[in-house]
Formats: C-alpha cells, structure tokens, sequence
C-alpha cells in the first residue's frame, strides 16, 4: 500500500555543483525574460507590500497581530511560479507572500488587514486569514499545524478525482512538532497523497531556536519514519526553490505520492511585530549576515542583473511601481468602509446564506 | 412498513447517499473490511469498494482535518468516529477548521462534510468512552449537529446531513443500534431543525433528545397509567438548528416543563433550553424549569450504578412530579 | 496598597508558590527565556532557573499530559496555554486524563495541575485565537475553572489554584495584563467558589465574570447616572465550584437579572447559571432571566465589529433596560 | 541538550546468537529458583485468571470491554519482574497483565471487572482503567495513546525530583499513529527523560494489520526521526524481554535518556471479546502457528523443565493453584457488593472528598 523505502536524501547543494548556477536548470533557463521579470517584481512587490502593511501597523491603523515573511519571500515567488491548473496550497499565518503570489491584489489583502468589507475575507478573517479558492488558495490558518491535515485532505480529493495535481501545504520549523502534523506524515505515506510539505525552515519558532524545539534538527529526515522521501534546500535563491520544487511537483503529480521540502530560510523581523524580542534570542550579526548574503531580492536582482534581463533603471521602476502599488493599496483600505454590523452572522452557515427553499428550519442563531 | 434495526437504517442512508452522489465516502477507523465496530457500514466495503470506504489508522485529528480539506473541493466525506468520545483528539480540527473556515474566508467556501458515530452512556465502558458532547458543538457557530433517536429519523437525518452544506455531527446511540423501528422503503429526508412531538400532552412538557427521549415517551406512559398525567414529550432530534417554535407552543400549553438530557448538566444542551424556555415563555411557566441529567460525576464503570447515574423512567417520573407539585 | 497590573499581580502569585514550593514548576511555550508571549513570567527564568521554568515546544497535548503525569507524583506544574485556545489540540488530555483519572482510580490519585493563559476576545485576532472555553472546562466534572477579573482576585485566585490539590484553570484576559489594580503587599489568599459583589444594588441584579464583569460595573454606573437605576454587580471569579449563594440572594432582593458573559451563547456559563436563578428564585423573579452574550457567530476580525460582537456597555444598558422593562 | 546520534539497531536476534539462550544472560542466570518460579507463576497465574473472566464475560456477569492479554504475558512479566524501587509503570486499556505482574490481586482486579465496590477503583474505572498507585502503577488508560504523554511525565517526575528512576511506558502498534505519542518522543528526547516506550506489537490494531496502519512498519526506527535510541526484540521468552529490556532500563536509569522498545508479540484472542470478527482479519493458521511455536507459557515451562527448576508435577500444581486463585477471585468479585449510590459523586475532587476546612466554598456538583 504505502511506500517503505526511501532514497538518500539529495542536498541540492550537490545538484548546485553540476552546473554554476540554478539559472541554469532546465526548468529556470527555459524562463521568458518576462517570466523572470515577473519573479523579481513579485519579490519585490511582496516585500515592499509588507513594509507598507508595518508602517500601517505602527500607526496603529492595523491591528491584531501582523507576521511578515520578509526575508523568505523567494520560497512562495518560486513555489507558486510553478503551480499548474490542478495544483492546490495552503499555508499558516505568515500568508501575505503566498498571497500576493497566487495573485491576490495588493488592496484586497491590505483592506483585509485593515478589517475593512473590501478586504478579502470582508473583515472577517484578518492577516493571518487569507483566502483564495478561486486561485487553489486556502489561507491562511492560525493554529499552528492545524492547516497540516487541510493539505493532505486537498490532495487526497486530487486523487479522488483524478485529477493530476498536487497539494502544497507549507509549515514552519516549529510546527513539525505539533502532533497534527506528524499524524498527517503517515497518513499521507500510508494513502499515498500526492502533497508535498514545504518545511519553511526559519531557525526559529518565536523566540525558540530549532535547536530548543526538536531533538533531531534534520527535519525532512522526518520522513523517514514513514517512508516519505525528502530534500533539503536554501531559500534564498528563487531559481534554486524552482529547480528543487519543480522536481518535488513533477515527482508529486506522476507518482502520486508525499514530498517533505524542507527550505532554510530566515525571517529579518520579530515573530510578529508585538515581537519586541527578537534582538534577544539571535544576534544582530546574526540577521545582518543574512541580510548581506542570502537576501532574497539582491540575489536575484544580481543574477538578473548578470544574465541581462535587468537593468538598474529597470530595477528602479520596477520597484518604483511596486511601491506605488502599496501605497494605494493603503489609500483603497483606508478609504474603504467596515462591513455593516448585519454582516457579523452571515457566512457563518451556507444554508443560511443561500436561505435554501424549504430546507431553512428551525433557529441557527441564539442571542436573547 | 418494514421493521429495521436504527443500525439498519444508518445504512440504508449511507448506501443510498454514496449511490446518489459520487463524492460521498467513508472514513473512519474499521469501517471498510472490518465492516465497522459495532457494524453500522457493514457490507458496504465489498458493495462500494476502497474508493468510496476509508479504513484509517487511529489518528482522528488528522483524518478529520483530511476530511475537512478534502470537503474544500467537493468531496463530501462522512467521518466515523468509532466513539463520539474519540473526537477529544481532533476538536481543534472539528472546532477551529470545520466551524470557522467559511467565515474567517467570508464565505468563500462551504465544508460539506459529516461527523458521526455514538455519544452515549449506558453501555459499561467507564469516563472515557461516554461522552455525549452535542453541548459543546453547539457552542461553536458554524457546526450543526443533530441526535436520532430512532431508526426513522437515524435514516432521514443521516440523508439531510450528507446532502447538507454545512458541517453537521450525527449523534448516534450504541443502545439503539440493535433496536427497531418502522422504515418506509421508498426515500425520505428528516430535515434539520424540525423537533418531533412524540407524545401529546397538556399537564406538562418534557423536552429530551436522542435515547432519552425514548425513556422519557416511557416514563409519559407510567405517568399517564400512575397518575393520569397527561405529559406532552418533545424530541428536539436536531440540537442545532434548533426547533424553539414547537418547544415553546407545548410550554405554553402546558405551562410546565422538565428537560431531559444524557449529558453531565453543567452547560449541557438543556441548560440552553431551560434559559429559552424561561426568556420566551416565562408568563406561561406556572413552575420552574425543571431538569433530569446524568448525576453529576464522570460516568462511573459499574453497571447498575450507571444505571442509575443517568436519566431513567424512575428519576424522570420523580422530576415530573416534583415538578407538578 | 501599591497599584500594579495584573501581569504584575499574577507573576508575583507564580514567584511567590514558586519559592513556597519547591514542587512548582512552570511550563509552556516561550514561558522561560523568553519571558512569556505576554511577559506574565518575566524574569522568573533569571531569577529560578531552567529547573523551574520549562521552554517547552508547540506540542500542547505533549507537554499538558507531561504535567498532569508528572503531578501524579507530586509535582505541582503549571502549564501556559499562550491562548487558552491553544487548548483545543490537547483536550483528551485535560478533559479525559486531568478530569477523570482520580475518579477512575476510585480516588486513588489526584492531580494538582494549574491550566493558565488568556482566554478573551476583543483584541483583533480572529476566531481562532479568541475562545472562551471555561463552559466546556466546567462541564467536565473533576475540572475546576476560575476567569480572575482583577488584579487582585488574579494574584490570589492563582495561588490558591496552585495550592488547590485538583486540576484547576485559571482564564486570564490579555486586555487586562497592563491594567492596574490595588493589590496588598501581604501575602493573600482568594478563594475558589466565592464570588465578589462589585456593586451592591437594589433594582437589578447583573451576574458576571471575567473582563465583562468590569464592563457590566461601568454599565451598572451609567445606569446610576443617566436612569437612577440601583443595579447590583456580581463577579462570579470562579465559575467551578460555584458560589451560587450570592447570587440567589442577590436575585431575592432585586428581582430581575441580566447575565453577561464573553462567550457564544449556546450552552456558555450564563445559561447554566439561568437555569440555575428560574430554578431556585422562580418565585422571586420580575422579569426572565435576560442575557448578554457574544453575537452568535465566530469571532470576527474587524476590530469595530468585534468590539460591537462581544458584550459592552451599549448592549448591556439597553438589555437592563429591556429586562426592567 | 538532546541527542541526535543514534546507535544502528541491535537487534536481541543477534545477541541471541552470542548465546544458545537468554537464559545464560547474567541477568537471568543469577536469578535463583525461586524467582524463575515466580516468573513461571505469573504468566501462567495472568493467562488463568484473563481465561476465567473470559468465562464470566461470556456468562454475562462482566459488561462493557474486555481486552485480553493472552498471548503477550512474558512481556509485562519479564519487563515488571526488572522494577525497581523508583521505576514507574503506565500502559493502555489492555491492562490486567501489568496489573497482576506489579502484584495486584485476582481479587482486587475482578471485582473491578464486576463493577464491585471491592474493586481496586471501587468499580467506577473497570476493565480497561486499573490502577496501583502504591506500586507505581498508574494505569489502565482507555483513550489510544492518551497515556504515552503521562509516561513521559512520570520521567519527568523522576528526573525532576532527582530519583534514578525509570518510567515504562507500554503502547501498542496501533497507537504509534496518535499525535500524542509522536509529540511525546520529541519531548522526551528534547528535554533527556528517562522513559522507556514500550510497543507492544502485536501486528493489529483492532482489524488493522500492521501494514493497513502504519505507512513504515519498522515503528522502534521513528525513533531516528527524534534521536531516540530503540531496539527490537520478540515478546514469547520471558528471558529474551528481561535481557533486552535490563539494558534499556539501566540506560534510561543511568543516562537518564528515552528508549523505545519495539517487542514483536501476538494476541490469541480478538482485539476485545466483543470482536467477533478476527479470524476473518487473520487466519487461523497464523494463530495457530504462533501458539504451536511461540507460546509464553510453553517456552518458559520447557526451559524451565530442561534446567531442572520445573517439574511436571510442579507444573501440575502451580496451574492448579493460580485456578484456584482465580476461581476464589471470581467467587469473592460475586459475593461483593456494589458501591451505594452516594459514591456516584466521591473520587471526584480530592478537595471534596478530604472535605479541606476552610478551603470548600461554593457548589461542586449541579443537578437540579
Ligand atoms: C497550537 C498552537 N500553539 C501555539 C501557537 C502560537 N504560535 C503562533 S506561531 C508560533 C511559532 C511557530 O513557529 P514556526 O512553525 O517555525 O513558524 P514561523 O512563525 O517561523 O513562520 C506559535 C508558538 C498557535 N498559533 N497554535
Ligand atoms: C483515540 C482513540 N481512538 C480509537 C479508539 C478505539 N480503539 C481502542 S483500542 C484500538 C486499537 C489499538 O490497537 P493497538 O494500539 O495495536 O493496541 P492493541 O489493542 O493491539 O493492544 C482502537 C482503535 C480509542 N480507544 N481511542
Ligand atoms: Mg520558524
Ligand atoms: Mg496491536
């Protein structure tokens, strides 16, 4: 039923060596000077986006908690840049990059954090809820590992249907030790789903680095206790995620069988940005370095730079729109009215909403 | 009309949704080639196969949120739980996922899937496995939940909840599985939301659901026979959506009422009813709501002793009385 | 007495068993280096060291049932849920294994865990982060449950629920962490199951608990300024056991009563406690017992909105009106 | 803080070769014989007394579940005969071996099957929730890998007070799939608790094969996924279970480390009584076979008759009187009364029942 052997585990680092540079792999070097246009801008886009979305939370215009993804904004841009018709994704609350990039508006999210009716859940659902069906997107989830068996239940209708698909459902280093989690590794395995586990490995869940969280910090080998085979990647370069999850989906969709993608990366910011802390548990050279070396966005823009698709007048534009198109997602949010109080019990329950003729008895809602 | 076990009927209700609708199927643990644990989908792996009956391992969370994500594009599974007490390992799934995703998406999407398997006490299986927590998904907008207590209304509420857009729990009755009742055999529905006035009365009302509405019917009978009380019984069959125009006309033609219910009382389902009653009726009440629940401990092992920890005739009768002063 | 916050109050409460016992243990996520997602614990690490604060990973289930088998033989933890609501991935374990292993023991073992962390809404997160479970805590027999709405009441209701020999939680409120209250040097007890009369009244009774408890006495005010009205409030601090006592004496003095609490209303705290007043002061009562709960849906993000979801002074003036009539 | 390197598995089989038997391994050829007898004792006096509440179970005078142990006896046996003053025990529903093995009475164990207040829980946990806590056994737990946290509690209680303790902590293969369990081996691995997991492998969960539940079948080895060290042993020679669980037990003792043991056994009888339904899940072969070969009882008595410890006519009267032991416990569980009605509502609150003077305010309980 279930597969029991596992390959060694492939390092794309060594896939690194063969050629110079992940620009090189077939899947990345067949790539429009438009398509890697649109990788940079997206990049950008999503970092500038949430710049914005932090000046706005620190004038108190949002509330609630804000997780920013800055720092890890390749992995979503890459990932997604792959996604095919049947292919579904689903992520926890650091959701704004995978957002922006399934193509979300920059004003629908940022409305949404505002809580305002234009947002995308209407006000209802807030940052760490965002929600997407029309584009296989489904948030955006809360509680930690609680979307876990969300994606492998998308994959397993994939199969059902037949549809050639595949699930991605993205986690953090923190969440591999919620039991939810680690229930749906050998559930996956056992029914061979096709869904692959995006480990965005950040180095820390809060303010607990993985050394503090997991006894055994190689957390793709994870899926060996189930017979899920796995890779180990760094996520700062877009075009090496594309090469290392290209293969990870392909592999998905033909075999119809799980994937753990375990990604370094890293977050610049606090937790949250009520994380006054995060200078505390990591060094500043420890976010400098990073920063300096592995920044999403310069690492690209240096390739791009290199390879010709760019010019540093481009780049200006480029992040000269995305810019723009930030602010006027904050001027469309602020300008756009709450929902009315009516709002508060509807989509609660579809029968209700759709008022179904003869089915709607009896009393669905119980104030005084 | 056919006499058929409620086991038979559950049945009859998840062979004809599967044959109606290609994205019904059956998760759970033993329910396929083991035929179920107490048999309630026996059979129905070797009519429909291992597409559309499910044997999972013992991870309820996980099979739940499957369940729950699956039912995000079309599928419409229907979970066993193999006790509803089992669920105590999955509630974030069932609470957080099934109940709030519609809204914290603003409607985007619907998560048609069915939860169902026994609540019950009675049985002798001790704290653990007697659970009746019909409350607490109540509690949580966005889950329905309904509570057969018979082989009529197991089938038509068992067919509304699959069809049903809406995450519903099916609260079934290890008790009744064995018992029988008339069936008709051409298709039927029990819609959500509809209370079933198993006894007319005009001294008093007891409202009660699932099994203890049949004992309640009993303790009406004894009454009437006893003490020539004439005592209406409700069965609310759906706890929610819930039915407040047929408990409240009774009350107001009674003026008195007893509520009876499994669940340890503490918040339990009658409590709300007791608050609804007393909020929508009070110049009708010429007593006070009164209340028949399980005696107020974790459910002891001992038989007799359960027994007597839940509602009986004889504890039933006594309220009723007490309650007619 | 010196002013200091609640956040203050219950570190000071958790220092000081700390140091009495040498049994006290704290676990729970970024409770030790990081000195608590809402700083509850600062500076404990430093002072008492990674024996007695415990940085524990994101597995709730795990490390709650570490704690209650470790309590079986004598240690005294107390776990952090960062949200109570973080407590729906470990309920079989507080629900089953906190609640009834005594009992299934036949009294053999108790098990003195504390369950501590805020359990409100109001503060723009969303439905996932904003239960309030004590309803379904205190349905579970064997389960004890405070909602401290105070600084004072925070500080000694967690040391007596740390010293109490059975598993108890204790619902704080992350609005109210940074407010100040006046709290005695000396050292205090408060104890469970005795509710505090905020306001003494005549015209009306108000039961509360938690953070609506301190709405309803600036509602109870307005209503003394701008309608004359002699309104009585009542702070139930403990919710099981229960000091049912002062609030049947209340309602036989006053007459009428509304109840306000943060939760949903289907089977939250209040309609037990309704069902509890028609009961025992059905004669006594005006007016039904009148409620002020959450707008029955999940949580809603939008700041606005929720402020207007769950219970504040606007709605609770208008329902003590409407109950007066 | 936690180990990450794992020691290949040793398998008992290897260890086996060394010596033609795990009779000659110190820690069973010191045993005198007196205590062989003992062990002798045990696992017959357990398979006695679970066939005659069989028998009472049948006759309707037992309700509810009953899960017998009937077949994996050496495994309780040897693992308890190895306890000492501060190790700790805790294990699931299928609990009347480790019951009898810690030394409860037949008696004490039959009236709680009964329901009897003479009951060792007075008749309120019953069958599947026995418990010792005055010989360090806490349970008897019904919910499928509910206990495995508590296990590792009990460690954590012991390193905490700083007693050389261990905790053992029995499951079976089924429950290697609950999030609980697999939340736990983090923990216990991250925070160096001294607890053995015992997995009782049986090779069914319920009508579930082995390889129906669990994608990897190999359970000891999710321990890699943790850095737990584990090893896998056969469950039919009581000396075979006390060679490889010693060392475990020493090591969690002395290193103050988690373990998993993986004990492959075999259960005669359904998952409970009510199971009609195994021999249609297995064939009667396969039971057959493991009886022939690998019975507890038989594989001690003739290494016990062929060392010269046992005699037939020993064997005679041993069984004789571990039957009658039984058959008294049945007559006393009969004889015994019921708890009355008022102790519905004790063992509740410890608060309540020693009725603490000053400290009981308010209402505990709320019936009408
Ligand atoms: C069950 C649960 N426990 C705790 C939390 C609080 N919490 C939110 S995010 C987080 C850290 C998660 O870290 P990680 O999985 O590494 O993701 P990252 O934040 O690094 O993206 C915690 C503890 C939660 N939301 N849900
Ligand atoms: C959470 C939970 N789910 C399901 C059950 C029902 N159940 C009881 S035992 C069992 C099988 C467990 O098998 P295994 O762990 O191999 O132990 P064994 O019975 O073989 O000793 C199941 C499914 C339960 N008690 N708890
Ligand atoms: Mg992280
Ligand atoms: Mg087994």
């Amino acid at each position: 039923m279930a597969t029991t052997k596992t390959k060694p585990a492939k390092s794309a680092k060594s896939a690194a060596k063969k050629s110079n540079s992940f620009l090189d792999a077939p899947i990345n070097s067949k790539l429009s000077a438009e398509e890697k246009l649109a990788l940079y801008r997206m990049v950008l886009g999503i970092r500038r986006f949430e710049e914005r979305s932090l000046q706005a939370y620190n004038q108190g215009k949002i509330g609630g908690f804000l997780h920013l993804y800055i720092g890890q904004e390749a992995i979503a841009t890459g990932i997604v840049s792959l996604m095919e018709k049947d292919d579904h994704i689903i992520t926890a609350y650091r959701d704004h990059g995978h957002a922006l990039a399934v193509g979300m508006s920059m004003n629908e999210c940022m409305a949404e954090m505002y809580g305002k009716y234009t947002g995308c859940s209407k006000g209802k659902g807030g940052s760490m809820h965002f929600f997407a069906p029309d584009k296989n997107y489904w948030g955006g989830h809360g509680i930690v590992a609680g979307q876990t068996p969300l994606g492998a239940g998308l994959a397993f209708a994939l199969k059902y249907k037949g549809l050639k698909g595949c699930a991605l459902c993205f986690l953090g280093d923190g969440a591999v030790n919620q039991g939810a989690f680690l229930e749906t590794l050998n559930l996956a395995a056992l029914w061979d789903l096709p869904v692959i586990f995006v480990i965005e490995n950040n180095g820390y869940s809060m303010g607990t680095s993985l050394e503090r969280s997991s006894a055994q910090q190689n957390l793709a080998h994870r899926g060996d206790a189930f017979g899920i085979e796995w890779e180990v990647c760094d996520g700062h370069d877009v075009f090496e995620v594309r090469e290392v999850a290209n293969r990870a989906m392909i592999r998905a969709r033909e075999e119809v069988k799980p994937f753990i993608l375990e990604i370094r990366t890293y977050r610049y910011r606090g937790h949250s940005v009520a994380d006054a802390n995060h200078m505390k548990y990591r060094t500043k050279e420890e976010i400098e370095e990073y920063k300096k070396n592995k920044d999403p966005i310069n690492v690209l823009k240096a390739q791009l730079l290199a390879d010709g698709t760019l010019t540093e007048e481009m780049a200006q534009s480029i992040n000269q729109e995305v810019k723009d198109e930030a602010e006027a997602s904050v001027k469309f949010a602020e300008e756009s009215p709450y929902a009315p109080k009516s709002e508060i019990q509807t989509d609660v329950y579809w029968e209700v909403d759709n008022d179904t003729e003869g089915k709607l008895k009896g009393t669905y809602f119980f104030n005084d | 009309m056919p006499l058929i076990t409620y086991r038979e009927a559950l049945k009859q209700a998840l062979a004809e949704e599967i044959e109606r609708d290609e994205n019904v199927c059956i998760i759970g643990e033993e329910v396929a080639e083991y035929n179920g644990a107490y048999k309630v989908t026996e059979g129905l792996w070797n009519r429909y196969g291992d597409k559309r009956l499910i044997d999972a391992p013992i991870s309820e969370a996980a099979f739940s949120g499957l369940a729950i994500g699956a039912s995000a594009l079309g599928i419409r599974p229907v979970i066993e739980m193999m006790f509803m007490s089992f669920s105590y390992v999955a509630i974030d799934q069932l609470f957080n996922n099934a109940s709030f995703c519609r809204y914290m998406s603003g409607g985007l999407m619907n998560l048609p899937i069915v939860v169902r398997g026994p609540a019950n006490g009675g049985t002798n299986v001790g704290a653990t496995h007697s659970h009746t927590p019909e409350n607490m998904v109540a509690n949580h907008p966005g889950l329905k939940v309904v509570c057969p207590s018979n082989a009529y209304d197991a089938k038509g509420l068992m067919k509304a909840s699959i069809r049903d857009n809406d995450p519903v729990f099916v609260m079934e009755n290890t008790i009744l599985y064995g018992e029988k009742w008339e069936v008709p055999e051409e298709e039927y529905i029990v819609e959500l939301g509809v209370a079933n006035i198993l006894n007319e009365g005009t001294d008093l009302t007891i409202v009660s659901h699932g099994r203890c509405a049949i004992i309640s019917l009993n303790a009406a009978k004894k009454l009437k026979e006893e003490y020539d009380l004439s005592v209406e019984v409700i069965d609310l069959r759906s706890i929610r959506p819930l039915d407040e125009e047929t408990i409240l006309e009774s009350v107001k033609k009674t003026n008195r009422v007893v509520l009876v219910e499994e669940n340890k009382p503490f918040c339990g389902v009658d409590a709300q009813i007791s608050h609804l009653i007393q909020f929508k009726a009070f110049d009708y009440l010429d007593a006070p709501v009164h209340r028949v629940s399980a005696i107020d401990a974790p459910q002891i092992y001992a038989k007799p002793l359960e027994d007597w920890q839940i509602p009986n005739e004889e504890r039933i009768i006594s309220k009723v009385l007490e309650c007619i002063g």
